[in-house]
């Protein structure tokens, strides 16, 4: 099956082709090229998929090696594909999802004068994207692992004229960097430990390490990790990286790409499993940003920041599941959450786009009338997400808590921290939804925007851009488009719609993947269990039984709760919405403080360091010449007879010398 | 007590030496201190001569012949620039030559 | 060691052709103006082509000099005119092939063009001639030779404070030189002493048996290293970089950014290492040092700067620490990372100066707070200098990275610690030119930013083979590695040879035999990549 | 014997004279006329110790062009004006000089006296001065043989020397530049800015005798005379002591 790098190359074409022509392909040709590519590469891989399954267990793997990228002595670097069970199920849902995104972008787009380079961009994403699951080597991911990144950079700072939304790009990809130190050390430990960088060889060596040796390399990947997966605590970025357009949010900050920390951990599992304390650290650092991002994500206003708070939230369960070895859970809710959250997403996007690009829910309001399809699909979504059965969000959020109930030590601890999440995912998630759809009345008849508080505001590495929370109001066809008391939304087209529709639908049951009951119901499971050793199992039966149920009640009675506040008003939401909450800790604002103020005058200090003392010096010497210089040139007066003068005096000299010389 | 000597003419030429140089340094005119070039030339000629003599070598007259040709180019260009600086300033002396000075 | 090759008049015609060149200018009549350019274009590209036959028929699989010449020239005192090209000089020579006419073709002096092009003309001749001169007296005067023409280019054509950039960088690095005179005088004559005969500044000779003292060698190691040090330039030796490239004209912040700089790494790996192997690594903890200082110091200072080209002046120190980084790991994977960097380096900064230039030429002003919102009137260019920042801050897949990473395994190979520290001049890179270009190219449009206009198609043609080389060397480095591999290990083995301190600790990994570490050829140095566990 | 003596002595006294007269008189003609008194004392010497052709040489050359030369460039520069020889502008340094001299003079004489007979350097063997040809032969062959490339140079400086002459001394088109013209004035000018005041004083015998020891002057340099000073006084007052000296070089 030698058709593997098609998967990538077609999204590289479509990459190529709109980098060449785009403006003149224009819109909407570009738009559907981009799309085709995609989709192209999703039906390659559902049919790789198909052709693999018709192999026996445990020898679904293909690699396709197309050249040598980096040969240096013995470190050498195959540009190598590796699709095994792991990378194809990555591929299915980053293609499947991607098309979906790519036809609403289509409309969400429409009318914005740089609308081929976004489909440019878009393309080039998921073709980083999938080199990063298809790489067989820990650099060729590394490239996917950077692609996506400086792809999330240009779409973020897509429009690029607001300064928040360009500082917010170059903090997401700052940020990514910081977690790329841990992933290039982490690297470099791994070929000087097994002498190559090959996944398969490192699994197959993985076995025969020393403990300490996997513990310190698990870390370091485990920070690249927290980088482009935002967790504590180097999450701070995904927020502001809401200033993109939304589908960019759906794909990149939502579904795809922030999941790759997930997938590369999945991937070096053998080594985490010799790893020791590193997965309680992994498995702890998840559950500690699940509820924190959970918290912050109780007291937001802007739609966007809700759903990205959210997103940190549920990356921080698949960390707790990774972090109890229970990979197929942080698979199972890693596919899940891609189709729920970019529902949710899209939803939200549309939501956008028909309240003329207003993200503050204080100003929605009953928008369940003007726009049923996407209340009716978020709807589906919400339910998802708030882990009501029988909807996907459920089950897998469910089999990770299982998972971490018998990590040892203190997994119940661990579990607890979970409920908690789920318990305000359930709030926060009602919370919008009737904020949005429901509230009784339409605010933005009667609210102005300056009647409302400044949200809080994302600040970045230099404190030179403002809110990344405001969207970008002004690009393109939307220039005119301001929130008016008279405006009245109207449903998108279908090109928008059409994704939300398909999307909905696979929230409602992409649950069936891997239902508890029986074990021959564990499809996901069974697919990928040649990729994972060290799987661990799930508490018994009757135990899981408890255990969802009470996950079930939390979840309901967040959302009742939830109820009472916002739908029934018997609680004030100011007592609910603590500054504390809306600025998710103080975190980012602390780093912002570090960064722009102690940080930045140190580096000012560097800077006139080099200046004043390093090229003082040299400019010092030079003075000093020059000085001197000043000094001797007295001697030349000019007058030929001093000169004659010094002469003489010279032969003078020379004679009492000799003079003197003789006589003695 | 004195015996006549070669040292002699060593000492004549000492002497026509330090007159000249004494002369370059203390006159201002640029003619007569060229005037005290030649007389310092001279003497070193003397010297040579004599060396040569007492040394029976043709080497100090090869010497003195190149010193004379060398003499005469100086003294062409030489009084050429005087003459160059004159016909600007006809009451030019040495001291007003002075705009080398550092 | 020395290949004989029947195409052994490319290499004089390599450094021929270029001073031919600046003669024909020389005579040429004054008011012709409008032939100088393509006279010395044609000069130029002949060079470049030259170099690139050089590269095809360039044989991958020998370690040792191919296309040497050796002519006596000053016999009394043993100098000769030996120039020879291997795996190391090979890159630089085509590099320097290509980025000149480059250059010349992607700025134009503002006055007399005449000698401005004829010390182009020169300064190509005598770099090609640096690169390829296997004579300690012949590499002196090559590498001084180069010191003429860009002082006169940046102090005639270069911008308001040239003369005194001009004179600082002269004086600043023949400062150096002294030294380096110095040393290689004294390694010809303590060599003499040591194995008597005849008295010879030939490289190789000397290299193959010095016969002089570790003592002296470090002595005069020394001597060569801070002439180096100050070209290339490594923290604190630095100052004069930044100075000579705001200051000079854009071509000639190109040619010192692609060419120039590299002249002092290529000179620590030709006459440092290869030349005193066992004093390289006596001084090898401090150059890492200097080197991870360079990355970032250098990287620091750069994010600080409020002129663009002072921006990039400062990046190019912080890369050029790459390189001596990689150098000084003395581990093949390193030493090759090392080179990988001085080309990608060259094409990287050398287009990031010309788009500076060609946004001065619009703007008239390099002032970063000056610029913003550029994107919005001048997409192409913008997208352009995206590419190129990119390249430039090691994205994957573009060139800058492949060097950057085989330079830090090196290093991380040698000693972890300077490793460690010195892939966090990776993050500062992403900040310090993300952040300029945030600052310039991004936010409104304001005032004149919004009214300049587009890059010309005849700009883009100039920067479309610095692109084209962008992605073909990001993607298949293999290009290079293949051909410069035998050469490094060529090296690295004189090194283990020469050095009986110089553990290459073959280190047990972890696990079956990998099979790419026994893919690899000759495996004479495989173990070279373990480190010292 | 008694004749060399005689002719050295006689030589010897027209030599120092004529030096003396050089340095002493004020009218450049009288000093150029001195000049060829010594010259023609030297030519004499010449003969005496076997030096023909170069007392020739020194006749034509020195004594028939160069001070032809020279006397040609005062009358055609009209520049035979008198120099005010007791007024100089560094006065100590001219009685510093005054000095020096006296004391090179006295040791290179004390040292040659030492010497006396010794003199350094041996016997020629490659080219000795007696030995059957006549000198001037002698000295063509060493000319044309050993320093035959000296020669082919000299010829090459003698042509450079006209050449540069001619170009010299052409009359440049345009009028006559001043020296105010010159970019910082003449000497004077820029001496009386680091000595103001000093342009007022008129040196006078009194005041140049405790200008050594003037605190105000530590540099002992004295005061500049005022250009114009020369001028204003053509027919300075002759120092008594240079009279007798003149009186008998001219004899």
């Amino acid at each position: 099956m030698e058709l593997i790098w098609l998967i990538p190359a077609l999204p590289v074409a479509g990459f190529v082709l709109l980098a060449a022509l785009g403006r003149r392909i224009g819109e909407p040709r570009a738009g559907a090229i981009a799309t085709l590519a995609v989709a192209g590469s999703f039906v390659a891989s559902v049919a790789i998929v198909f052709t693999l399954a018709q192999e026996p267990e445990g020898s679904r793997q293909i690699t396709q090696t197309l050249w040598t990228w980096i040969p240096a002595d013995s470190f050498q670097v195959s540009f190598g594909l590796l699709a095994d069970e792991l990378s194809l199920m990555m591929c299915l849902f980053i293609t499947g999802v991607g098309a979906l995104i790519h036809v609403y972008s289509i409309g969400y787009m429409k009318g914005d004068p740089e609308y081929a380079r976004f489909f440019t961009y878009l393309n080039l994403f998921v073709a980083s994207m999938l080199l990063l699951v298809l790489g067989d080597n820990l650099i060729l991911t590394f490239l996917g692992w950077e692609g996506v990144g400086a792809c999330s950079y240009l779409l973020i700072s897509f429009w690029f004229t607001e300064p928040a939304n360009a500082t917010a790009g170059k903090k997401a990809f700052v940020t990514n960097r910081i977690g790329d130190f841990g992933y290039m050390l982490g690297t470099f430990l791994v070929f000087v430990t097994f002498g190559t960088i090959d996944f398969l060889q490192i699994d197959a060596a993985a076995p025969g390490v020393s403990s300490g040796t996997a513990t310190v390399i698990a870390l370091l990947f485990f920070l690249a990790a927290t980088g482009k997966s935002a967790q504590l605590p180097l999450f701070v970025w995904l927020p502001d990286a809401m200033a993109g357009p939304t589908p960019v949010s759906a794909l990149i900050h939502a579904a795809t790409m922030v999941t790759s920390g997930v997938f590369l951990l999945t991937r070096l599992s053998p080594i985490l499993e010799a790893a020791g304390w590193a997965n309680d650290l992994i498995a702890w650092v998840g559950a500690v940003t699940a509820l924190l991002a959970a918290g912050a994500a109780v007291a937001q206003n802007d739609i966007k920041k809700v759903l990205a708070y959210s997103t940190v939230s549920q990356l921080g369960f698949m960390f707790i599941a990774i972090g109890s070895q229970n990979y197929v859970g942080a698979l199972f809710h890693m596919i899940t959450h891609a189709f729920f959250k970019a529902l949710l997403f899209l939803g939200a996007g549309a939501v956008i786009y028909s309240m003329a690009h207003e993200q503050d829910m204080r100003r929605y309001g009953q928008l369940r009338r003007y726009l049923p399809v996407t209340f009716a699909t978020m709807f589906i979504g919400w339910l998802a997400i708030s882990g009501i059965p029988p909807f996907s969000g459920f089950w897998s959020k469910d089999e990770i808590l299982a998972g971490s109930f018998q990590v040892k030590p203190a997994g119940q601890l661990l579990w607890v921290v979970g409920i908690i999440a789920a318990v305000l995912t359930a709030f926060y998630m009602t919370r919008l939804m009737i904020m949005t759809f429901a509230g009784g009345t339409e605010k933005w008849r009667t609210a102005a925007p300056e009647s409302l508080p400044e949200a809080p505001t994302g600040s970045d590495d230099h404190a030179d851009g403002a809110a990344a929370d405001h969207p970008a109001p002004a690009h393109g066809a939307h220039d005119d488009h301001h929130l008016t008391p008279d405006h009245t939304p109207r449903e998108p087209s279908a090109l928008m719609l059409g994704p939300l529709v398909v999307l909905a639908a696979f929230a409602a049951v992409a649950g069936l993947l891997n239902l508890p009951f029986a074990d021959q119901l564990h499809f996901l499971d069974h697919w990928v269990e040649p990729v994972l050793e060290g799987q661990s199992g799930l508490p018994p039966a009757a135990v899981q039984w408890v255990l969802a149920l009470v996950s079930i009640a939390g979840a309901s009675f967040g959302v009742l709760f939830s109820w009472r506040v916002y739908q029934r008003h018997r609680v004030d939401p100011a007592k609910i919405e603590q500054p504390v909450f809306a600025h998710a800790w103080y975190i980012d604002d602390s780093y912002a403080e570090v960064v722009g103020g102690p940080g930045e005058a140190a580096f000012q200090g560097v800077a006139d360091f080099d200046h004043n003392v390093v090229d003082g010096a040299v400019r010092g010497v030079g003075g000093v010449t020059v000085r001197a210089g000043e000094i001797t040139r007295r001697l030349q007066t000019g007058f030929v007879r001093s000169y004659a003068f010094g002469i003489g005096a010279g032969a003078l000299a020379v004679v009492v010398f000799a003079v003197v010389r003789m006589s003695l | 007590m004195f015996t006549f000597g070669d040292s002699w003419y060593l000492v004549l030429a000492a002497i026509i030496f330090a007159i000249g140089a004494v002369g370059l340094i203390v006159r201002r005119n640029p003619l007569v201190m060229f005037m005290c070039v030649e007389l310092m030339l001279n003497a070193v000629n003397l010297t040579f001569v004599a060396f040569g003599n007492l040394l029976n070598d043709v080497g100090g007259q090869t010497v003195v012949f190149f010193v004379l040709v060398v003499a005469a180019a100086e003294v062409v260009v030489g009084l050429a620039i005087i003459v160059a600086i004159m016909r600007r300033r006809a009451d030019a002396n040495a001291d007003d030559l002075s705009l080398l000075r550092g | 060691m020395i290949a004989s090759n029947s195409l052994n008049w490319l290499v004089p015609a390599l450094i021929g052709v270029p001073f031919v060149g600046a003669l024909v200018l020389a005579v040429m009549p004054a008011r012709r103006i409008e032939l100088f350019r393509p006279v010395a274009l044609l000069f130029s590209a002949t060079t470049g082509i030259l170099a690139i036959y050089l590269l095809t028929q360039f044989n991958g699989d020998e370690a040792g000099f191919q296309f040497a010449v050796e002519q006596p020239w000053v016999e009394e005192i043993g100098i000769s005119l030996t120039f020879g090209v291997d795996g190391i000089s090979l890159f630089l020579i085509v590099l320097t092939g290509l980025i000149f006419p480059i250059a010349m073709l992607g700025a134009t002096p503002h006055h007399d063009p005449k000698p401005y092009y004829a010390w182009l003309c020169v300064l190509m001749g005598a770099s090609m001639g640096v690169f390829m001169a296997l004579d300690l007296v012949l590499f002196f005067v090559f590498f001084e030779l180069v010191l003429v023409p860009m002082y006169f280019l940046i102090g005639l054509w270069g911008y308001a404070e040239r003369t005194t950039a001009a004179t600082k960088f002269f004086l600043y690095t023949m400062f150096g030189s002294a030294l380096m005179l110095v040393g290689l005088v004294a390694t010809a004559v303590l060599h003499q002493r040591g194995v008597g005969g005849e008295l010879t500044f030939n490289l190789l000779e000397i290299a193959n048996d010095p016969g002089i003292s570790n003592v002296a060698a470090r002595v005069i190691f020394v001597a060569f290293a801070v002439a180096f040090a100050i070209k290339v330039p490594l923290v604190p030796l630095h100052t004069w970089l930044p100075d000579a490239h705001t200051q000079a004209p854009t071509a000639g912040s190109v040619i010192l950014a692609a060419v120039m700089l590299k002249l002092g790494t290529y000179g620590f790996l030709r006459f440092g290492i290869y030349l005193f192997p066992e004093a390289a690594v006596w001084a090898k903890p401090v150059l890492l040092t200097m080197a991870v200082l360079g990355i970032t110091y250098g990287a620091i200072a750069a994010t600080m700067q409020t002129d663009l080209k002072r921006l990039v002046a400062y990046s190019s120190i912080a890369h050029l620490g790459f390189v001596v980084l990689g150098l000084f790991s003395l581990t093949v994977v390193g030493i090759e990372g090392g080179i990988l960097i001085m080309v990608n380096h060259g094409i990287t900064t050398g287009a990031l100066f010309l788009l500076v230039g060609m946004v001065y030429e619009r703007r008239h002003t390099r002032e970063i707070s000056q610029l913003s919102g550029l994107q919005k009137s001048a997409p192409l260019l913008a997208a352009v200098m995206t590419i190129v920042v990119l390249a430039s801050v090691g994205l994957p897949g573009l060139n800058g990275f492949p060097g950057e990473l085989l330079a830090l395994l090196g290093a991380f190979q040698t000693s972890r610690v300077w490793g460690i520290i010195a892939v966090t001049g990776v993050i500062l890179a992403a900040l310090y030119l993300l952040w300029a270009y945030q600052r310039t190219f991004h936010g409104p449009a304001t005032g004149e930013n919004a009214k300049i206009p587009d890059m010309r198609p005849s700009e883009f043609l100039v920067m479309a083979p610095l692109l084209v080389l962008i992605v073909v060397l990001g993607l298949f480095p293999g290009l290079m590695l293949d051909r410069m591999e035998p050469s490094v290990k060529a090296l690295i083995d004189h090194v283990d040879e020469s050095v009986d301190g110089f553990e290459q600790s073959v280190y047990e990994f972890v696990g079956p035999a990998p099979a790419s570490t026994s893919g690899a050829e000759g495996g004479g140095h495989s173990g070279s990549s373990g480190g010292e566990g | 014997m008694r004749v060399e003596v005689f002719t050295f002595l006689v030589a010897g006294a027209i030599c120092v004279g004529g030096a003396l007269g050089v340095v002493l008189f004020r009218n450049p003609v009288h000093n150029a006329l001195s000049l060829v008194a010594t010259l023609f004392g030297v030519a004499v010497l010449f003969i005496a110790q076997e030096a023909y052709f170069l007392a020739a040489i020194q006749v034509i050359v020195y004594a028939g062009a160069i001070v032809i030369l020279f006397l040609f460039v005062i009358m055609l520069l009209g520049v035979d004006r008198a120099e005010a020889l007791e007024s100089d502008p560094f006065h100590l340094r001219r009685t510093i000089t005054i000095l020096g001299g006296a004391v090179l003079l006295v040791g290179s004489v004390a040292i040659l006296l030492a010497a006396g007979q010794r003199a350094t350097g041996r016997e020629s063997v490659t080219a000795p001065l007696d030995g059957g040809a006549s000198d001037v032969e002698r000295l063509g062959r060493a000319i044309f043989t050993d320093y035959v490339f000296a020669f082919e140079i000299t010829a090459l400086l003698l042509t450079v020397a006209v050449v540069g002459a001619v170009v010299l001394t052409r009359r440049s088109v345009g009028a006559p530049i001043d020296l105010e013209e010159f970019p910082d004035g003449t000497a004077y000018d820029i001496w009386l800015e680091d000595h103001p005041g000093s342009e007022l004083e008129v040196p006078d015998a009194e005041d140049e005798l405790d200008r050594e020891d003037d605190p105000a002057d530590p540099d002992g340099l004295g005061d500049p005379v005022e250009p114009e000073a020369d001028e204003a006084e053509p027919a300075v007052v002759e120092p008594v002591g240079s009279e007798s000296e003149t009186t008998e070089a001219a004899r």
